[in-house]
């Protein structure tokens, strides 16, 4: 069961293409206004693309004409595509129990099954005791639970879900995440998310959208670990820094130069290459420090996080992990100079 | 009576539906023989008006289709004048042009099968058809009893209905439309239209002048073009 | 526990116009309570022609108020759900029967369905006579309260917007199972107060059904028909009968209004 | 980029009955083009007494309906969002007008304002006499319109909810600014819905305003009343004058149905 | 500027008194459904408690009668107190920059002002571009920081914010945080959140709720630190066991007993206690470890999840953070059954 995707919605500035295999979770990741909510309505049918084609397997689902192509469409309930949208927009006029049976019922399941399956789902997000109550009676976190049960209940061949944990509290976060990882196991399924946890926990594969584009993809741990561009960096707590490979340096835009341990394949001479260290490896500074030759980097402090035991800096050019007491010294607040330097040991540089 | 400008006097006349034609006509003659004078005419069926000058409409002359609607107004004393009739109208089968029903006289009228519609006995065109069935001595089977002559006749008109009982002055409005079909025993149910001044009015003596203009020697050759019967 | 936005939210002033506004609709009813002769009342009413005509009123306005939901529904959901060529057009000339003076709108279809009409020679060879007979009452008043169903329905499913029935659609179900399962319950208020309106304009209807079905006692003569003819003979009787119109017709949108309140 | 759930969401089979309601709206209207007497139309239209009638028509509706928006959107906001006892009582009573013949409704009316009604000597010492002058058509066809525009505008009301109300309230805007900034705009389409049909309901008014206003030409002889009298000496007449009434409804409608779309 | 409320909302379980002082920021924390929204909708005038009372300093907002107090109620629109609900709700006649100078106009701002102080708002959550979009045309993420933005522009005495960030993604949060950070620094406000970054960087104060009921409230880094509410703990990161304090250990409804270090002052015997240990404390065995007496809790593993360089193994009874290679070596997957020790140093003990 594989699933492509190709769309242009020029109207949206998104213009992309997506494959999920057979029983992958594909996660989608990007800032907000990405488009990352555009593909899946795509994807489900509730938004025709000017050009594009959507296909299950050999099904096509969504073709605009042109090309040679005959175009066709199938409407969303014959995709068995279900979506989990932003919005948890459950049916205001069911209560929660009827909501959740409602796709099992549409697709044709008895009263018994019906009920039997939202029993199942309800319990399985925690919600099972608000069964009878009606969708304007529940608080967010609430609601979104029994969006989510709605969504899995349809059982279809392709998932998909937009933020299926926004609004979850810390005490079922885990439990949920558990609960979609046993459902994603033998779907294919599209899952957006905010978060590098369930990137981590719940995707095969992972795809950066910025600006209606496609701007990386690959394994999961690859990805986050070896980002190519600044979202995916961001997202995996990494610094990224780009600029030309030349003389066995990165040379940035604004004239700093990076020198850092290259990857195999190294980048050829002249080429983008992208250098990406962790927080934990940037030592910041008021004044130039001496000792061996390091990349330092001018940079004016932004935001001051603590971030487990140690405090996060983030500057205009990278952010630091530095102990509390370091922190304390340097007499750090948003709108400090400071300098940041790094061991050449620390950083790997890989082409972009 | 406010209703004209610049000094124009305006009599206003309610008066009897079935008079459209024949008011509209006369009213064109008073205005051209009483030199800044203005007619208003205001048509409805004649229960409507009685119950609107009863309620204190701004009327100067009052013509009914019927006595009784006219004793309505007399009772409350609100006649200006004493009624006089001014014309008469008699009833006539009227028919579809072709005649589908084969309809000759009135006793086909109490055909099971035809499809016969006369006036309600409520209103007076509905009366008159009961008592002229009485005087012929048949009993009519309607399919409906309608509730003015006008309805009566658009169901002939429209072929609905195979004949239908309506007013001579009726069939010759509808100007070919139906076919008009005497019963000779018309004669014996006549339905007079009485004309009166109101006692509101504030220009009674240009009130009587119209009533004169209707009573007298152009009135009645107006209503009789219509088919109006002369009392 | 009390949600405010009932007397928080209704800014003071506005009280003031609607006041004057059902004044203005509550005098004229009390006056007419006032002009009623009671006594007289209990005879009036239960008169064999004022039983006659008071349920062929309710059997004939039931009936087409079932008819105004069984075409109307479908109509709103095709303006307000679809989207083609002409379609601002036709919603206006679905509409018109709106202000098509009634009696206009009975010679239209005594044209259409009369014995002479457009259809009358193929309604009459399937052995169909409308003229004259009950059925002809529920199409004229069919007639002429269908555009209000229609209208304030298709008023409310775009109030309501379609983002439920895209989401029902994502969950598998088919358009049949959406419009069922979604449709129609989300815009039930909606779809009964428009039947109210088709209902109450049924009940009242006078013009089109004395045109096209003509007038006779238990068949076609309705209560604002015969309201009407008693009228010329007696009109506090009319205005009795009225009254009778007045306590059908609030008990119907009483219960209307109850159904909506309770969702 | 197109949305779906326009072909996509409707179940086909509701296009049947859709087009059979639409059929049976059309075929009478077309019926009745059919029978209008071509050659005799432009003497007939603009006959002295058909332009003033229509323009009073256009006068009086227009009046009617801006009547109806001022006393019947209060109305509608204090039935949709306020809770007092007897509320339901009161919204019945309110619409009453739907059901009562309109004949009755004048007669009430007069009964009300009316020299000898209730209000009748109060207004006359203020020196107003309204029966039988084009103030008492404005008032019959507002009697009789104004439940329409509060039906559907409750309807919308209802529909829409308040969750929009409530939060401008908690960003500090007063309950009028409310009204005029969130709740107004908020039930715009339904608004406009109800406005058609309290226009259309004025344009087509007849029994009140014969009964309560007259028929004077120019004064109070709407186009209604034009094409009842009409009807009387020449049906065609009748006919053709109602075409006229039609092509004004379909350019006020269709000009409403665009402002709606365009939203 | 002292706000105060004391409500109960039985129909939904509530039964709660909060207090903000004069330019304090109070997080709200706690699980789905535990009346954060309904203590705010309280305090915004939405909702009237059925018992209550709600005043900011001497003026009374919501006062229910009875007890000798005179009932009064000052509509929402008076209080001064400005709400950004959980779901964004923006106004969807008007265009972005129109909502956003709602509020402004409503208090009768200029309408140049208003279009200075949208335009600035705007900026500030970084969608100044979008200001002529209908909110229809906008993604989640970007509703919400509009949202966000219209709240802020009603410069209201009282804050209250519903999750304002639940929906952003991680390349906007941290400035986001920051603007809220300058934003909330001279104003009283309520913030509910799921995040405990959010709690640590805006609040001065935290309070816990749970069903309804405040369990815990106390300065930000005291709960964090010292949590003795489960959910609290959660949300810091923290174990926590509950049990009875008797002969200087801590013994739990399950039989097992938890040894560590009594806090000043300590439990009185017999009393209620708490015992906190982070989850890099515990180790993790599958038969039972000899050596120096510790606690040891035998456990059922439920999740396993990654947590920085580490291993979050969570389990029935607490989590554990091991290093990848040891989480290897032990084979562990949920269901599994584990021990978990921890040295009696590493524990915390405080009266609950
Ligand atoms: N109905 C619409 N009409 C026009 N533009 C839209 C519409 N919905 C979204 N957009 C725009 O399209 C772009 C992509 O939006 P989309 O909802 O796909 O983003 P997203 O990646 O899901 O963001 P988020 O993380 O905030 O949910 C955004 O710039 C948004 O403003
Ligand atoms: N309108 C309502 N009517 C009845 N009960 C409600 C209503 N809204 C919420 N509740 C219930 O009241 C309780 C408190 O809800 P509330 O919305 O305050 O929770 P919350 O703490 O905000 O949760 P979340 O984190 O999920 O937003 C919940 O159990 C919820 O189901
Ligand atoms: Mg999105
Ligand atoms: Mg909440």
């Amino acid at each position: 069961m594989t699933f492509e995707l190709e769309a242009e919605v020029p109207e949206r500035g998104v213009e992309l293409a997506l494959r999920v295999a057979p029983g992958e979770t594909v996660a989608l990741l990007g800032p907000n206004g990405a488009g990352k909510s555009t593909a899946l309505a795509v994807a489900a049918g509730l938004l025709r693309p000017d050009r594009g084609r959507v296909a299950l397997d050999a099904r096509p689902l969504t073709v605009t004409g042109g090309g040679g192509q005959r175009a066709s469409y199938v409407p969303p309930h014959a995709r068995r595509i279900a979506l989990l949208a932003q919005d948890p927009l459950l049916f205001p006029h069911l209560d929660v129990r009827a909501n959740v049976e409602f796709a099992p019922r549409a697709q044709g399941a008895g009263r018994a099954a019906a009920r039997e399956a939202a029993e199942r789902w309800l319990t399985t997000v925690g919600v099972a005791d608000l069964a009878d109550r009606r969708p304007g009676e529940l608080s967010g976190g609430q609601a979104q639970r029994v969006a989510l049960a709605r969504a899995l209940a349809a059982d279809p061949l392709l998932l998909l879900l937009d933020e299926p944990m926004a609004a979850l509290d810390v005490a079922v976060t885990p439990a949920v995440r558990q609960v979609l990882r046993t459902v994603l196991a033998g779907r294919s399924a599209l899952l957006v998310t905010h978060d590098v946890l369930d990137a981590l926990l719940l995707a095969d594969r992972v795809v950066v959208l910025e600006d209606g584009r496609v701007v990386e993809e690959g394994p999961t741990s690859e990805v986050l670990s070896r980002p190519r561009s600044a979202f995916a960096a961001r997202i995996a707590g990494l610094n990224i820094l780009t600029g030309t490979w030349r003389g066995g340096r990165v040379h940035c835009e604004d004239g700093s130069v990076v020198a850092g341990m290259s990857s195999d394949p190294a980048p050829s001479d002249g080429a983008r290459a992208v250098a990406v260290f962790s927080p934990g490896a940037v030592s910041v500074y008021r004044d130039a420090p001496g000792g061996s030759p390091r990349t330092v980097l001018r940079a004016q402090v932004t935001e001051i996080e603590p971030h487990g035991d140690r405090i996060r800096i983030r500057t205009t050019r990278a952010a630091a992990d530095v102990t509390p007491q370091a922190a304390a010294e340097l007499d750090l607040a948003p709108g400090a100079e400071v300098l940041l330097s790094v061991k050449a040991t620390e950083i790997t540089v890989y082409p972009a | 009576d406010d209703a004209g400008d610049g000094g124009e006097r305006v009599l206003t006349v309610y008066a009897a539906a079935s008079l459209t034609a024949s008011f509209e006509e006369l009213a064109e003659r008073f205005e051209a023989a009483n030199d800044g004078v203005s007619v208003e005419l205001a048509f409805a069926g004649s229960s409507d008006l009685v119950a609107q000058i009863t309620s204190g409409a701004p009327a100067d002359v009052f013509a009914s289709a019927d006595q009784s609607n006219m004793d309505k107004l007399t009772a409350e004393g609100l006649e200006g004048s004493a009624p006089e009739v001014f014309a008469t109208n008699t009833l006539q089968i009227a028919v579809p042009p072709d005649n589908p029903g084969e309809v000759s006289d009135l006793a086909d009228l109490s055909d099971e099968d035809l499809a016969v519609v006369v006036c309600a006995p409520e209103v007076p065109c509905g009366a008159a058809a009961l008592a002229l069935a009485e005087a012929a001595g048949t009993t009519l089977a309607p399919d409906s009893e309608e509730q003015s002559v006008a309805d009566v006749l658009g169901k002939v008109r429209a072929g609905e209905a195979d004949a239908g009982l309506v007013y001579v002055t009726d069939v010759i409005a509808a100007a070919g439309d139906v076919l008009g079909i005497d019963v000779p025993e018309s004669d014996a149910v006549v339905n007079d239209y009485p004309i009166a001044t109101l006692a509101d009015s504030d220009q009674a003596e240009l009130a009587q002048a119209f009533v004169d203009l209707v009573l007298g020697e152009q009135g009645q050759a107006v209503l009789a073009e219509a088919g109006f019967g002369t009392p | 526990m009390r949600r405010t936005g009932s007397e928080g939210g209704v800014p003071r002033w506005i009280l003031l116009p609607a006041a004057a506004g059902a004044a203005f609709v509550l005098l004229p009813l009390l006056a007419i309570v006032l002009q009623v002769d009671w006594r007289a009342f209990p005879a009036l009413v239960t008169s064999e022609a004022s039983r006659d005509a008071l349920l062929l009123s309710l059997r004939t306005s039931t009936a087409s108020t079932l008819l105004c939901v069984l075409l109307g529904v479908p109509m709103a959901v095709a303006l307000a759900r679809t989207r083609f060529p002409g379609q601002s057009l036709l919603r206006a000339l679905v509409l018109l029967p709106l202000v098509l003076p009634p009696v206009v709108g009975g010679i239209a279809l005594l044209y259409t369905f009369g014995r002479r009409g457009l259809l009358g020679e193929t309604l009459e060879v399937v052995g169909l006579e409308v003229a004259f007979s009950t059925a002809a009452v529920v199409m004229a008043q069919t007639f002429v309260a269908l555009p209000f169903l229609v209208v304030s329905l298709e008023g409310a499913l775009r109030t309501a917007g379609h983002r439920y029935e895209v989401v029902a659609a994502s969950l598998g179900a088919r358009p049949t199972t959406v419009f069922r399962r979604v449709t129609l319950p989300l815009v039930l208020p909606g779809l009964l107060s428009g039947s109210v309106l088709a209902f109450a304009r049924a009940l009242g209807e006078f013009g089109a059904t004395i045109t096209f079905a003509g007038s006779l006692q238990g068949t076609t003569r309705t209560l604002p028909l015969e309201i009407y003819l008693r009228r010329e003979t007696d009109a506090d009787a009319a205005v009795a009968l009225s009254l009778v119109l007045v306590v059908v017709a609030v008990v119907v949108i009483g219960t209307a209004g109850q159904g909506r309140v309770r969702r």
